[in-house]
């Protein structure tokens, strides 16, 4: 086979950003890169966010090493034990630490806790990320399927007193934060009413409970996630109904509704395949950035109910200052973000069949 | 501007909203000066129930819980402003220039633009206090700021970019009318409706934000606030006696109602600059 | 022999802030059997209200105020606005089809052309797949289309005229006896037009269908009509065959469009706009709509409405008080009225 | 009418464009003169180009290569005064009535600041005078009555008058007209296009109307040349008579006659070209060779798919860029073809390129 010359010239300009843009146009790759990209420098960040600031973590270890031993330590000899607890060496060169740090994350090695010593960062995390991912997602799912079929309802029953109802109901309870919601559940559901024993609902399961798939168990974590998993559902609901009554209003006016209606397609026909499946399109993605954001107030409603979840754990790190936790906590829960956000972008790529079938030029 | 105050007044549910603003801004900043700070423990009052002399009740220290809430606004609606201002800002100032220059800044602004918008912001913030320790307000404001400024930056560059391929921007290049006439008076101007209405948004953000970190204790506590008092009820296991109900309910609804008022007035807002609605 | 679509006095309104608008007022005419009706007028003169009040798909905000739409097929006469829903959901497509102005917002983006072709018949009870695939082969083999590549694909996966193409063989999919095409071609390219026209007279000879178009290109109406209706602020202001309407006119707007449109070949003649604009819909002029705008116009005109009456030729209806007036200028065997009037 | 000095001349312009799906050539080697009170039309069907071509002659789209020249200078070359004169010199009116304002502006100040930037009006008292006339001068009167409305208070043929005061502001020589009536009502389209001929005879405004439809273009151009264009290129290029009478290139002869016609005994009776396939091609796999040969009943094997026409005179006025028509009409006029040497090699190496 001959080259042809502008073969020979592609070839020759095959450099990294040649590269780099290839993987910028296409649409999968792009997503994935993109995801990578998020990742590194959340890590990044608070890699140097942990070093560089002053009064940082390190700093601070220092100085309260030698404040415990009364004098007995240099402060080499405690910045040498703070080198230990870090597992990085602070004698060598910052860069040098940046990449022994990203070549253990790279092999899954998050460190070890300060705390307790000798435990794997990765298995203090894998032991509480279940529950916060169990609350979450079943809160978000609950919230999300909820809130569609009550936003399609009121927007086929626009200005009628149902649609007032939801949604107005649905914004006041979404512009309420949903910490302060937690706390309205606690002080009068919990401490004024008592109609909820709020300090048996405490952890991720009872006392004494097994793990495993028994019908017990699984009523028991729902039992102890139960006010999360509420709080979850109730402040994400107003959302979800306010954003598919208006997708579907929208989709109601297309001309391809008013199309299906001339060609006397049922209701329910219409309903599910022409208005829904459109309206629900831009609510995907929509999805993925709500993921972030309740696993971010996580971290509040679990204080709250104290649920033992992840985002416990990271507050009990933080005020502990075992910053190797804390670090490994935000990579995890950034790396679960962006997969939600992955996942979403390919899925409406398959939902939406002009996305995914990109390059079928139109005339 | 006449107009928009005369359709406001049509739409109840923004005028509720800017009625509530207004009251919470007059409640936080004016009240203040003419109710004096009343803090001196007083252990013979503690957790009282409402009444004449505290309509509110008073807290675990026996001081007076209304007084508080007056005292108690300026700072979480000044740090909400001021995050609010400066993302804002960021947004619009490098959304159109993004938009404007194109090319390797715009690629590179998109670029990261997408990463905060898919990092879980509210983790990195709590993160980012713990170790920063904010403790004045506009070190506040800025942590929270960097965070929420992506979703509008993105929202402006596209309106920028629309607006700049509109006809009558098209119009005014080939009139040769340069080009702060074509930023300050042909396209800001279709854009300030929107820019008002995120700005209010970006306050509710802020405030949920700055709160919610209070609550944690990630912040230095000093000062009168109701994020404050509410970390101190829990702190103070306030939430589990019976007693202390109008102590804790009353922050949370300050919080509560002044973030309603906000989202109200946005909601008002945005049916009112709604071109269709206009048109009708 | 009764006629497929018989309007009767028809008025539709729309609820606005400012007001009741009035988008169609007593409109009449009538669709025989192969007939092909055009109704023309420019934008705002109500004739896209009229096409969707005739399968009752007007907007929620609007509402048929008076008069009768009829529909006769097979000796049954049926009375559209009485129709119950699921009486008119089956009467929809399987009687009467309605062709829309933009094809690609016809169709559902996210869906296969092979699912909405089968939606269709399924809800009309045509169970069997195989037969639906039949059939659709078939309509698509009639509007020169590669059936097996169009049915897979997706409606942005495919041009202009091949979607208002689809749309077409879709339009035909129930055996229809009417068809109503509102703008068929406005969005097309000339030589795709072209083509569309070709095939709707193809069709018509073919499969023997009546058609109601609606438009505001009177040259459309020139090629394909056999009868015309001219809309003029909600109202009908003439009705006639199509030669009597473009060559011997009994309104003056009838007049006014004619010479509006300039021809491509032949002779150039006079071209004139109409002066003025169209009136405001919820508080129009007394007495007739367009006496604003009309050279011809007198005191009387402003005196009352003036009804849809015969003139002086067969099956030709004018609202004008003055149309012996207008065919005095223009005469009865005139070729082209713009010169006549220059 | 190539007479020494014209206004405006594109000089071998193509221009491209990035797509997601790749390089697209919008126009492609388009040459055109423009005399000081021309009137000419671009013609052609959505996708041909003459939109791109329009807003290459405004100077608001840098050509990808070739020249555009004012009065003899390279417009994108030139700096300072000459580039500021041009830009003022040719003006543009848009299409669509209804977003060529700006919603927020009065038409006082649509027309005011101008006026005032370029110093034509040194006080706001000043600037209303003028913009009263200007009003005027476009038929809208009396002008007090538009002074303070907003766009959304006019109807979509006074939005186009005020468009048209809008570009006199800065005394054009040129005024390109995109599509400027297709979104009228067809009532008053005729009105609008006699306004912009009143100003070429009274100024002496050169105008360049870009239309899809030939009935516009007939009637306005009737004094002047139609540039009939085809994915990109210029096909045919002659006075407006000549064109309807007898066109030259086979897309042109399959468009008048494709056209309907207001006129039920015209159009019912009217000469077809038949064309072999309706799929117009995409821009970005374009045909080897000439690009309407897939779709042409008068294409020849071996001609027409291998070699890109230019765009070659005919004689008269005329000239057209199809093989077979020069070759005809060349002979008719017992001319030997010295043409064969302008074919573009250029574009020859390209056709081969891309059928390899």
């Amino acid at each position: 086979m001959s080259v042809t010359p502008a073969e020979v010239r592609l070839a020759a300009r095959l450099g990294p950003r040649e590269v780099f843009g290839a993987f910028w146009t296409h649409p999968v790759l792009r997503a994935a890169l993109k995801a990578i990209l998020t990742i590194w420098v959340t890590t990044t960040l608070t890699f140097f966010l942990i070093r560089l600031m002053p009064g940082s973590p390190v700093d601070l270890k220092i100085d309260e090493l030698m404040q415990t031993s009364n004098g007995a330590l240099t402060y080499d000899d405690a910045r040498a034990i703070a080198s230990g607890l870090f597992s990085i060496d602070l004698n060598a060169p910052l860069h040098e630490q940046y990449l022994s740090f990203m070549g253990n994350v790279l092999h899954g090695n998050l460190g070890n806790s300060f705390l307790s010593a000798g435990t794997s960062v990765t298995s203090i995390i894998l032991a509480v990320l279940p529950w916060t991912l169990f609350a979450v997602g079943t809160g978000l799912l609950l919230s999300f399927s909820v809130g569609i079929a009550l936003g399609l309802l009121a927007a086929y029953r626009r200005n009628s007193f149902f649609d007032r109802l939801v949604t107005t109901g649905g914004s006041v309870v979404s512009s309420i934060p949903n910490y302060l919601l937690a706390l309205m559940i606690v002080v009068i559901l919990g401490s004024q009413l008592r109609l909820i024993p709020i300090a048996q609902m405490r952890g991720a399961f009872s006392p004494g409970m097994h793990p495993g798939f028994t019908l017990d168990f699984i009523g028991d974590i729902f039992y102890h996630a139960s006010l999360p998993i509420t709080i979850f559902f109730l402040t994400q609901l107003g959302n979800w109904i306010l954003s598919m009554r208006s997708a579907t209003l929208a989709a109601l006016d297309e001309d391809y509704v008013v199309a299906a209606r001339a060609r006397g397609l049922t209701d329910g026909r219409i309903t599910t395949a022409y208005v829904g499946r459109n309206a629900i399109l831009p609510l995907v993605t929509q999805f993925a950035i709500a993921t972030g954001f309740v696993l971010g107030g996580a971290v509040v409603i679990e204080q709250i109910f104290v649920y033992e979840g992840i985002g416990l754990r990271l507050l009990a790190a933080i005020n502990q200052r075992d910053y190797p936790l804390v670090q490994g906590i935000l990579l995890i829960t950034t790396t679960a973000v962006v997969i939600a956000n992955l996942a979403a972008d390919l899925l409406y790529g398959r939902l939406d069949p002009r996305i995914g079938r990109a390059g079928g030029a139109t005339g | 501007m006449i107009e928009t105050l005369r359709l406001l007044s049509r739409r109840p549910v923004a005028l509720i909203g800017l009625g509530g603003v207004i009251f919470f801004v007059l409640l936080a900043y004016v009240a203040p000066l003419v109710v004096s700070l009343q803090d001196a423990p007083d252990v013979t009052s503690v957790y009282l129930s409402p009444s004449l002399a505290h309509p509110l009740g008073t807290d675990y220290q026996g001081r007076d819980v209304l007084n508080q809430i007056v005292h108690g606004g300026a700072d979480i609606l000044t740090v909400a402003f001021l995050a609010a201002f400066i993302s804002t800002a960021i947004a619009v100032t490098f959304g159109s220039l993004s938009a404007t220059l194109g090319g390797r800044f715009d690629a590179a602004t998109l670029g990261l633009t997408d990463i905060v918008l898919t990092i879980p912001q509210l983790i990195v913030l709590i993160v980012v206090a713990a170790i920063v320790h904010p403790s004045s307000f506009l070190v506040m404001a800025v942590i929270l700021a960097l965070l929420q400024w992506a979703s509008l930056l993105r929202q402006v560059r596209a309106q920028v970019l629309s607006l700049k391929e509109r006809d009558y921007v098209e119009a005014a290049r080939s009139l040769d009318l340069g080009i702060f006439h074509i930023i300050f008076r042909e396209m800001l101007p279709n854009m300030t409706s929107y820019i008002v209405i995120h700005f209010i948004l970006a306050m509710t953000q802020a405030i949920y934000a700055q709160v919610g970190l209070i609550i944690l204790g990630l912040v230095p506590l000093s000062g009168e606030n109701w994020a404050i008092m509410l970390y101190f009820a829990r702190d103070q296991g306030a939430l589990y006696f019976r007693d202390s109900l109008w102590y804790i309910l009353s922050p949370i609804l300050a919080i509560v109602l002044f973030q309603l008022s906000l989202v109200s007035l946005a909601s008002g807002l945005e049916d009112i600059f709604n071109p269709r609605l206009r048109a009708a | 022999m009764d006629p497929i679509l018989s309007v009767q006095e028809l008025s539709v309104e729309y609820a606005t802030r400012r007001g009741a608008l009035r988008a169609a007022r007593d409109v009449s005419f009538d669709v025989e059997s192969g007939e092909t009706v055009a109704i023309i007028g420019e934008s705002g003169s109500g004739k896209t209200t009229l096409a969707v009040a005739l399968v009752r798909l007007l907007p929620r905000n609007a509402r048929v105020s008076a008069g009768a739409i009829r529909f006769t097929r097979d000796g049954i006469t049926r009375d559209v606005l009485r129709l119950d829903d699921e009486e008119l959901r089956e009467f929809r497509w399987r009687e009467c089809a309605l062709v829309f102005q933009s094809a690609l917002n016809a169709f559902n983006p996210v869906i296969d052309i092979w699912s909405q072709f089968l939606d269709t018949a399924r809800a009309h009870g045509m169970k069997d797949t195989k037969a639906v695939r039949d059939r659709s082969f078939e309509l698509l083999d009639l509007v020169h289309l590669d059936p097996e590549r169009v049915l897979r694909a997706y409606p942005h996966e495919l041009s202009g005229g091949m979607r208002q193409r689809v749309l077409i063989a879709l339009g035909l999919l129930l055996h229809p006896a009417l068809l109503i095409l509102d703008e068929p071609t406005t969005a097309l390219d000339i030589l795709t037009q072209r083509a569309i026209i070709d095939l709707l007279r193809e069709l018509r000879t073919k499969l023997g269908f009546s058609m109601l178009f609606i438009s505001h290109d009177l040259s459309l109406a020139a090629e394909l009509a056999d009868r015309v209706v001219t809309m003029y602020a909600g109202r009908a202001v003439e009705r006639a065959g199509v030669e009597d309407l473009f060559y011997r006119p009994r309104h003056p707007y009838s007049i006014g469009l004619l010479r509006a449109v300039p021809r491509v070949t032949g002779a150039l003649g006079s071209v004139a706009s109409i002066p003025g604009s169209p009136p405001d819909l919820i508080s129009p002029p007394p007495g007739c709509p367009y006496h604003p705008r009309c050279p011809l116009a007198i005191d009387a005109c402003l005196a009352a409405v003036p009804p849809l009456l015969p003139v002086d030729m067969p099956r030709h209806d004018a609202a004008c008080i003055r149309w012996q007036e207008v065919a005095r200028t223009i005469g009865t065997a005139e070729r082209h009225v713009a010169e006549k009037l220059a | 009418m190539t007479n020494g000095s014209p206004l405006i001349r594109l000089v071998h312009v193509t221009r491209e464009f990035k797509t997601p799906a790749g390089v697209i050539k919008a126009v492609d080697d388009v040459s055109l003169d423009l005399d000081r009170g021309e009137a000419i039309c671009l013609v052609g069907e959505s996708g041909c180009g003459k939109t791109t071509t329009g807003r290459l002659l405004a100077g608001l789209l840098r050509p990808t290569s070739g020249e555009l020249l004012f009065e003899g200078n390279d417009v994108w070359r030139s700096r300072g005064a000459d580039q500021v004169r041009f830009r003022r010199a040719v003006q543009l009116v848009h299409q669509d009535p209804y977003a060529s304002l700006n919603p927020v502006r009065t038409v006082e100040q649509v027309l005011a600041a101008p006026l005032r930037h370029h110093r034509k009006a040194q006080t706001a008292k000043q600037a209303r005078a003028a913009a009263r006339s200007l009003l005027q001068r476009v038929g809208l009167t009396p002008p007090d009555d538009f002074l303070h409305k907003f766009p959304h208070q006019l109807s979509g043929g006074q939005r186009q008058r005020v468009s048209i005061a809008r570009a006199l502001t800065v005394d054009p020589r040129v005024i390109v007209a995109d599509e400027a009536v297709s979104m009228v009502d067809v009532s008053i389209r005729i009105t609008l296009l006699d306004l912009l001929l009143g100003l070429r005879d009274e100024f002496g405004v050169s105008i360049v109307l870009i239309t899809h439809d030939l009935a516009v273009a007939r009637y306005f151009g009737r004094a002047g040349r139609i540039a009939v264009m085809y994915l990109g290129r210029v096909v045919e290029l002659s006075a407006t008579q000549e064109l309807i009478d007898d066109p030259a290139h086979p897309y042109a002869t399959a468009l008048i006659g494709a056209i309907p016609e207001a006129d039920p005994d015209l159009t019912r009776s009217k000469q077809r070209l038949p064309l072999k396939s309706a799929d117009v091609p995409s821009l970005l796999r374009l045909p080897p060779g000439c690009s309407f040969h897939p779709r042409c009943p008068r294409a020849e094997a071996g001609l027409c798919d291998v070699l890109v026409p230019a765009l070659t005179p005919i004689g008269g006025t005329r000239s057209v860029a199809c093989h077979v028509a020069v070759r005809e009409r060349t002979a008719l006029a017992a001319a030997t073809g010295p043409f064969r040497f302008d074919l573009p090699w250029v574009d020859i190496d390209k056709s081969e390129g891309s059928a390899g």
